[in-house]
């Protein structure tokens, strides 16, 4: 079989689940857990074609490595974010926050 | 002679600016001199009736074609020109505009309340309806079109009457939802053109096929119909005339209408008149309907200004049968019915406008006797009820008498269907005069004065106008046939 | 200007009818306030007017051809209108009549109407009918003479509703203006389909091309008939006869201006104008000759059942014009025309005489007239005889010959029903308005008068006080009309030579009927009518002259008849019942309501709509932030499915 | 070397950067000092970007492209923050302490858009939207003592995450399935490959994160929170800067494909069509003036995208113009919401009653910066819809014109309402005059001439629209 195929549908599995994740936790730290894995899967994917079919080696590799480094920031981010909700609302927990409609 | 020096001289530009200028002045008037603003309002209201005259009179109907005209290119890609011309069917659109906004001003010597902002206002709106009439650039027709109404908003809602929001909203809401017909038929055919110009003539040269020209027909008629009153698109103007102030009304039902019937013919009828023979018919079936059907709901109404909004819409009706005609006779009384219903309902609205002013009421029912009171401001209304009516040697006498004629030759049965009617526009008519200032004396309206005056004068200027006309039509009838013979040639 | 003088015809042509639209607005504009300056320049200019009509006559009066002027008044490539005159034996001879009732009625207004508040608005009016009916009556074409024919509605509405504070007064101004109009329409539609047909409103020249037999028969009958409701609508003739009697309510001189030689003759003026054109339709002379004499009968009949003066007067008009149709319809041009002529003279006279009366007594009741010494007033009361006289058509009077033109013209016809029918009509007339005379003259003290009082609100305020040149200004027209009305009979030969001159093909027709007309059997048509007349006049007498007369109508015996002709045949009731159904009740109801309803509320509907589906919409936006995210992620699943479907 | 001035306008602005961060890190804060600062360094930074215009040429191994395009956008961006930082002067809305943090992000943010306009190549496309994005993830909770708005910093990031972690993932499709990061070349081989499913997966992805910046149907779910949840300013500069940012993105990514797809440009369709409707339907019902602008702004996302998917030369330069006129009359309004409410709350509708009396400036001002929303002549706005569609008939899109239309006159609708407020309505209750200082006057005045005289005169604006859009598709 072509491994190709099994690292694209792993990615796949990752971004999915981290969908998932995002669109189902209640909880903001499970969904920036959840963002990061949608991150990771695009990753791999960036890994996966640059091994397999890219015309020139590196390119993949240092995409990979800028998103790992953006991803730091982003969590660093929404963590102080989500530290500011904390303060306010004395919880985590999404339903909380839906003030803002219609 | 004159015309030679004015050819060279950009007058239609100057009448426009003159607008514009009146605008900025106006606003720059402190708001504590509404005295200042009213006489700097008139006094630009008589320059243009000056400029409009002088054009006019200067304009050889010998050599007929457009005269005027200042054209130069203003957006080069796509071929957006500067074009201001006057030729047999806008001039008297000119003059008319010019009169009544005369007359309006004078109308509305006693506002009190936020005068400077009425009148700014106002010339905002006035400055539309001249660049639609001098407009020979589609561009420059949709721009001014779209200015003349907006304003319609404010001035409706803020110095209005009876449920003003309402008839403010539904009024601005209706007639731009109508120029959101006009927008698209107008770039569909500069884009089927080639797109390098929206010269109308050029446009016209160019000879567009005969399915483009359906559909831009439909498009821009019912556009523009929407602002002329044609019968299932009417609603608006009762309820907005019933709203507005008297100025605004006689500018609205006396020009602004116009303006729907104007590009009707000016854009839809020039640009396609494959697509006018091929909606011709249904033209002239609303038309007539739209004649009858007004004249019939005038009889029920028991709100004066509504009753003349629903007489426009039935005069109106005669303007879009003699488009339908096609003939000469029809659009040439189409043209004069336009100018005539014009100068007609600006009389109606003054009269009811200072009746209103002075009873604070204009339902019928509670009216009546008046003419004992306050004969002379009942004879206004009187007259331009008999002009409503169609009497003779009065102006819209004989624009009715034209389309009739070429009615009854084109589409018989609805011709027949429109004459028949005139009995009862002269039932409801005579009604509400009967109604409304016959009668008894009735002592609630003993104290109120006649008419002073100094407010008399625009009435005065418009019956002028209306029994002038009536007596002498060729003086503009001349005029209007030396642009119509050869348009109709060209359908 | 200079070819004004240049040309002394029209220069006359010009002064008499345009004078008088001058002197309204001079009137109106500036001599408001001022009332005897403003009854000055009115009767100045229609006296001006009259002076020239009778120059016009005298000067034409043997110039065979008639003379035309004409400018374009609205001029386009399909539709010509011209502005002018034209001066035929016709015209001049209408001309005269008119100015000379319309000076008389305005001489006489100045006692009658004397210290009414609306002095000025008045003699307005009158200048401004003067203008219309002067420049009708000399209109050369179709389309002038139907334009001043509808100004002279205008005037006319204007002068009935004079007293507009009066309901009725308003009420019968309106229905006079729109039952006219109802005419109009078809005279309007007559007029564009010959136009579009034939091409030219000349009335000389359809004339001409109508004997020529150059318009197409179809066209010349339908545009004939549709013509002809015009003068079913103005002179008041069967179906649409019942503005006129209303249209009483305007003061008496209106009513003799109106009811005597102008406005309603203006119908019968009109046919005969275009006689040759009817003429060349048989079919529309059967109607027309139908239609009058329906009319003169049902007329006829009201006249007996009323007691109001100015009434009985009012439906003698009504059918002596269906008797001038009768007589138009039947092919006598000159005897229509010349009956026209007589009648202008003796119903102005008698109208005059009753507003005299009714001035004098503030009441329209002839019995209370004639209980309260009406025929002290000597004056009016001999006038009124020698009008009723001549009304009757007894010898000397003018009517006597005219009736007699047109009776000879009946007898002419085939079908003699129509002669019968005259005989009968001359005999109701004969009895109506002889009861009427004895009621006023020779009363009964009646114990109980139902006391109707018509009395117009303006008599009670100016009574007696300037009785004096009031009655003589009065006075005056009267007796000269009277005087005019003894002679005029006499006249009838010069006349048929003179307006029968002019035209040649009406010539032809109307002496052949008139040469066949002398002879044996005219005599005995002569007994014939003389003989209803007089019965007629027994008749009345028997019922109310004579001593012991009981002074009820024999209608009293007939009480459904007499309900019937009371109600005018329920003509109005019919009309105001299809009024209310049909127009108010049925389409504008239905029309308002539609409007409302259906058109407006589709407006609102939708705008109402819009905002509820934005409010549906904004619920996509909820609060809580995965639901957020998710219509976020199904929107992109959607662009998805788009492409791989 | 000389290349580094094609980079000039970008290293002012790292400078200016540079500046506030030192700012910020001193003890005690001087609002009034640091707003001058602003304004000068901002105001200078526009001259800087205005002076580049006429550069030319690319950077890092051409992964950073500089022509007339990218600078057009870079001034607008430019003159976005200029004005932004114009109406900071009363900035309430933002702890005093942290002022100087709030320039240093918003120039940070300025500096990262200017070169998103530039950027050609996958990865520095995403590296300058994250940068942007974040420095706007920062400003959006910033706003003092938040009680009910505090959540909509989290919303923001949030949403903002997910979809760059899902552009992310579709360009790492593309960039499989073309094996090149560079725009141009992706674009070129994407009708070969576009019968993979991997290909279109990747596309759509790509796209979610674009047109999520510029809130498009339906991508569009943030803005209206962030514009009710965040300080008037920085609701003004997402609603004006990074417009113009998300704007240039779309235009260069699809700019670049000139080969017209048929299934591209009617899936741009529908969302244009659908974007349009959906916001001006829900802002009818509005009752805060931020958020129904934001909902407004969805509604010129879809018209701008009209201009952009007709793929002519012609639509481009109309979208660039109508991204002008839609700076212009956005932030018009937006000075107004400022001025009015300058103690920093939340503007309601009904709060504009009787501002004629108030401030008769800020009224024209407003009422004129609706009315060009609204496309009423002789605004800018009509102008730019009127290009707009006239680009579109040149393709024989009738219907989508005659859709565009009938959406105008339905958002006339609830523009109408506000001005209504603010010209009809009788203030309920006595509100604080409004104060309008110098700057103000004299900026609604020049925008009021703008909003005129951009309409009125389109010409020379139209001849740079169409230099930068030839630009563009060299």
């Amino acid at each position: 079989m072509n491994s190709l195929s099994t690292y694209l549908i792993l990615a796949a599995m990752l971004f999915c689940l981290g969908l998932l994740g995002v669109l189902q936790r209640r909880n903001l730290i499970g969904m920036l857990i959840a963002i990061e894995l949608m991150l990771g899967g695009a990753s791999i994917n960036f890994m996966a074609f640059n091994r397999f079919l890219a015309p020139e080696p590196a390119v993949g590799q240092i995409i990979t490595l800028f998103v790992m480094g953006i991803a730091a920031a982003e969590a660093a981010i929404g963590l102080s974010i989500i530290l500011a909700l904390f303060r306010q609302m004395r919880s985590i927990n999404v339903e909380r926050a839906q003030r803002l409609s219609g | 002679m004159a015309s030679m020096e004015l050819a060279s001289f950009p007058i239609l530009s100057t009448i426009l600016l003159s607008t514009i200028v009146a605008l900025l002045v106006i606003m720059l008037i402190p708001e504590d001199r509404p005295k200042l603003v009213k006489q700097v309002s008139l006094g630009f209201a008589a320059l243009g009736v000056v400029l409009s005259l002088l054009v006019y009179v200067s304009y050889d109907v010998d050599k007929g074609g457009l005269q005027f005209v200042e054209r130069f290119l203003w957006v080069q890609s796509i071929g957006i020109y500067w074009f201001t011309a006057v030729d047999g069917i806008n001039a008297p659109m000119l003059i008319l505009t010019a009169v009544v906004l005369f007359t309006g001003v004078l109308t509305m010597w006693e506002l009190e309340t936020r005068v400077k902002e009425f009148f700014a206002l106002m010339y905002l709106l006035v400055a539309g309806v001249y660049g639609v009439f001098m407009s020979m650039d589609l561009f420059w027709i949709f721009v001014w079109y779209d200015v003349s109404l907006f304003p319609m908003y404010p001035l409706i809602a803020i110095w209005g009457g009876t449920r003003k929001e309402y008839g403010a909203m539904k009024l601005t809401l209706y007639l731009l939802a109508g120029s959101a017909l006009i927008l698209p038929g107008i770039l569909y055919v500069w884009a089927v053109g080639g797109g390098h110009t929206f010269d109308l003539f050029e446009l016209q040269r160019m000879g567009l096929p005969a399915h483009v020209q359906r559909i831009a027909f439909i498009m821009l008629y019912l556009g523009f119909g929407i602002l002329a009153g044609v019968w299932p698109f009417h609603t608006w103007s009762p309820v907005g005339h019933v709203a507005a102030p008297t100025a605004v009304s006689m500018i609205h039902a006396g020009v602004l209408m116009k303006l729907g019937a104007y590009g009707i013919l000016r854009v839809g009828m020039t640009l396609c008149p494959e697509g006018l023979g091929y909606w011709a018919d249904l033209m002239a079936l609303l038309a007539t309907i739209g004649i009858v059907y007004g004249a019939f709901v005038g009889l029920a109404q028991t709100d004066l200004k509504y009753v003349i909004g629903y007489s426009s819409v039935s005069h109106m009706g005669i303007v879009g049968l003699g488009l339908a005609t096609m003939t000469v006779d029809g659009i040439n009384g189409a043209v004069f019915q336009m100018f005539s219903h014009g100068v007609m309902t600006a009389l109606f609205f003054s009269a009811v406008g200072y009746i209103y002013d002075r009873t604070h009421t204009k339902m019928i029912p509670e009216l009546g006797g008046l003419s004992n009171t306050m004969p002379v401001a009942s004879a206004f209304f009187i007259i331009a009820a008999f002009c409503g009516v169609g009497v003779p040697c009065m102006s819209s006498f004989w624009a009715e008498l034209l389309v009739f004629i070429s009615a009854v030759k084109t589409y018989p049965v609805r011709g027949v269907l429109a004459v028949i009617s005139l009995v009862v526009s002269a039932l409801f008519m005579l009604r509400v005069v009967q109604k409304t200032f016959y009668g008894p004396r009735n002592e609630r309206w003993e104290h109120i004065p006649d008419v002073p005056l100094a407010l008399a004068t625009p009435r005065i200027i418009l019956v002028g106008i209306l029994v002038f006309f009536g007596l002498f039509p060729r003086l503009i009838l001349d005029v209007i046939q030396s642009a119509v013979v050869p348009f109709v040639s060209s359908l | 200007m200079m070819w004004l003088f240049k040309d002394p015809v029209l220069a006359a042509a010009c002064t008499g009818t345009w004078l008088p639209f001058l002197a309204m607005l001079v009137i109106l504009i500036f001599t408001r306030r001022n009332q005897r300056l403003s009854a000055g320049i009115s009767i100045a200019s229609i006296v001006t007017s009259l002076i020239c009509a009778i120059y016009l006559f005298t000067k034409l009066f043997h110039a065979g051809v008639p003379v035309q002027y004409e400018v374009a008044w609205a001029m386009t490539p399909d539709l010509y209108v011209p502005f002018g005159y034209l001066l035929d034996p016709h015209s001049l001879l209408m001309l005269l009549i008119v100015a000379t009732i319309a000076c008389l009625v305005q001489i006489y207004s100045v006692g009658y109407m004397a210290g009414d508040p609306g002095f000025s608005r008045y003699y307005a009016f009158q200048s401004l009918f003067a203008w219309a009916m002067l420049t009708m009556v000399i209109a050369p074409g179709m389309l002038q003479l139907y334009i001043f024919w509808e100004l002279v509605g205008l005037a006319s509405y204007l002068l009935i509703g004079y007293y507009y504070e009066k309901y009725s007064a308003s009420q019968a101004g309106k229905k006079a203006f729109v039952v006219t109009r109802l005419g109009d329409i078809g005279f309007f539609l007559g007029l564009i389909f010959l136009m579009l047909g034939y091409g030219d409103l000349g009335i000389l020249n359809i004339n001409q091309a109508a004997a020529g037999h150059q318009i197409p028969g179809p066209l010349v009958t339908i545009s004939a008939l549709l013509i002809f409701c015009g003068v079913i609508g103005k002179s008041a003739q069967f179906p649409l006869l019942t503005w006129l009697p209303d249209a009483m309510e305007g003061p008496t001189p209106v009513s003799a201006l109106l009811h005597s030689a102008t406005m309603v003759a203006a119908g019968v003026y009109m046919m005969s104008r275009i006689f040759p054109f009817f003429a060349a339709s048989p079919d529309a002379m059967a109607v027309a000759l139908a239609i009058g004499t329906v009319t003169m009968l049902l007329a006829s009949t009201m006249a007996m059942a009323t007691y109001d003066l100015k009434q009985v007067w009012a439906y003698s008009t009504v059918s002596q014009l269906g008797f001038m149709v009768m007589g138009l319809g039947a092919g006598g041009y000159f005897a229509g025309v010349f009956h026209l002529t007589t009648h202008a003279g003796f119903k102005a006279l008698l109208f005059l005489c009753s507003g005299m009366f009714i001035h004098e007594f503030h009441t329209n009741d002839m019995r209370v007239i004639g209980q309260s010494g009406g025929r002290n007033l000597k004056v009016p009361m001999i006038s009124m005889t020698i009008g009723a006289l001549a009304l009757s058509g007894l010898f000397p009077f003018s009517g006597f010959f005219s009736k007699e033109a047109i009776m000879g013209v009946l007898a002419q016809h085939t079908n003699k029903v129509w002669l019968f029918a005259g005989l009968l009509g001359a005999l109701m007339t004969a009895y109506y308005s002889f009861r009427l005379i004895f009621f006023v003259a020779l009363p009964r003290k009646l114990a109980t008068v139902p006391a109707e009082d018509h009395g117009h609100g303006h008599g009670a305020d100016h009574g007696d006080e300037h009785h004096g040149n009031a009655y003589w200004a009065m006075a005056w027209p009267v007796m000269f009309l009277a005087s005019v009305t003894c002679v005029l009979g006499f006249f009838q030969a010069p006349l048929e030579q003179f307006l029968t001159g002019g035209h040649a093909a009406a010539a032809a027709h109307g002496a052949g009927q008139e040469g066949a007309g002398h002879g044996m059997g005219h005599y005995v048509l002569l007994a014939g009518a003389i003989g209803c007349a007089l019965a007629g006049l027994a008749w009345a007498w028997v019922e109310f002259g004579r001593k012991r007369a009981p002074q009820e109508g024999f209608l009293k015996k007939f009480p459904l008849a007499e309900i019937l002709f009371a109600r005018r045949w329920y003509l109005d009731d019919f009309y105001r019942k299809a009024l209310d159904t049909l127009v108010y009740g049925g389409l504008t109801s239905l029309f308002t309501r539609n409007d409302r309803r259906v058109i407006d509320g589709a407006i609102d509907g939708i705008c109402k709509l819009t905002v509820g589906t934005g409010r549906m919409t904004s619920f996509m936006q909820s609060g809580m932030l995965q639901y957020n995210l998710l219509v976020m992620v199904a929107g992109i699943g959607l662009v998805l499915l788009f492409f791989f479907i | 070397m000389m290349k580094w001035v094609l980079f000039s306008p970008e290293l002012y602005y790292v400078v200016m950067a540079a500046v506030f961060f030192f700012m910020s890190l001193e003890r005690q804060a001087e609002p009034r000092k640091l707003y001058k600062w602003a304004v000068i360094l901002s105001g200078v930074g526009v001259l800087a970007t205005v002076l580049g215009a006429r550069l030319q040429g690319t950077l890092f191994f051409d992964a950073y492209r500089i022509d007339l395009f990218s600078q057009v956008f870079k001034i607008l961006i430019a003159i976005g923050t200029f004005w932004v930082m114009l109406v900071c002067s009363e900035l309430k809305g933002v702890d005093e302490r942290r002022h100087a943090e709030f320039y240093f992000l918003m120039t940070i943010c300025t500096l990262a858009m200017m070169m998103l306009v530039s950027a050609v190549e996958l990865l520095t496309i995403y590296i300058t939207l994250e940068l942007s994005s974040y420095s706007l993830f920062l400003l959006v909770p910033m706003r003092k003592h938040d009680g009910e708005y505090a959540e909509t910093g989290i919303k923001y990031f949030m949403i903002g995450a997910t979809a760059s972690a899902m552009m992310l993932f579709g360009l790492s499709y593309l960039y499989g399935v073309t094996h090149t990061t560079y725009v141009a070349e992706v674009v070129k081989a994407l009708p070969r490959v576009f019968n993979q499913p991997a290909a279109v997966l990747g596309l759509v992805l790509a796209l979610a994160g674009f047109l999520f910046k510029q809130a498009l149907f339906p991508f569009h779910i943030w803005a209206p929170d962030v514009y009710q949840g965040s300080t008037n300013q920085v609701a003004a500069y997402i609603a004006t800067g990074s417009k113009m940012a998300a704007a240039a993105m779309v235009i260069r990514f699809i700019g670049f494909g000139n080969a017209d797809s048929g299934y591209f440009v009617q899936l741009l369709m529908v969302l244009s069509v659908l974007s349009m409707t959906f916001g001006n339907l829900v802002a009818i019902i509005q009752k805060d003036i931020k958020r129904l602008l934001a909902y407004s702004s969805i509604a010129h996302a879809g018209y701008m995208l009209i201009g952009i998917l007709t793929m002519t030369e012609q639509g481009y330069a109309s979208a660039i113009y109508y991204a002008l006129a839609y700076l212009i009359m956005n932030f018009a309004c937006f000075m107004v919401i400022i001025k009015v409410a300058d103690d920093g709350h939340n503007l309601q509708i009904k709060e504009l009653a009787g501002l004629h009396k108030r401030s008769p400036l800020l009224a024209m001002t407003l009422m004129l910066g609706l009315f060009g929303l609204a496309g009423i002549p002789p605004t800018v706005g009509f102008t730019g819809k009127f290009l707009v569609f006239a680009a579109a008939l040149k393709k024989g899109y009738l219907i989508l014109v005659i859709i565009g239309m009938v959406n105008a006159t339905l958002s006339l609708y609830y523009y109408l309402i506000v001005i209504k407020a603010a010209y009809l309505l009788k203030p309920v209750r006595e509100y604080l005059p409004v104060r309008v200082d110098g700057v103000t006057r004299s900026l609604s005045i020049a925008l009021v001439v703008l909003m005129i005289c951009v309409g009125i005169f389109p010409d020379r604006f139209m001849q740079l629209t169409e230099a930068a859009a030839a630009a563009l598709l060299m």
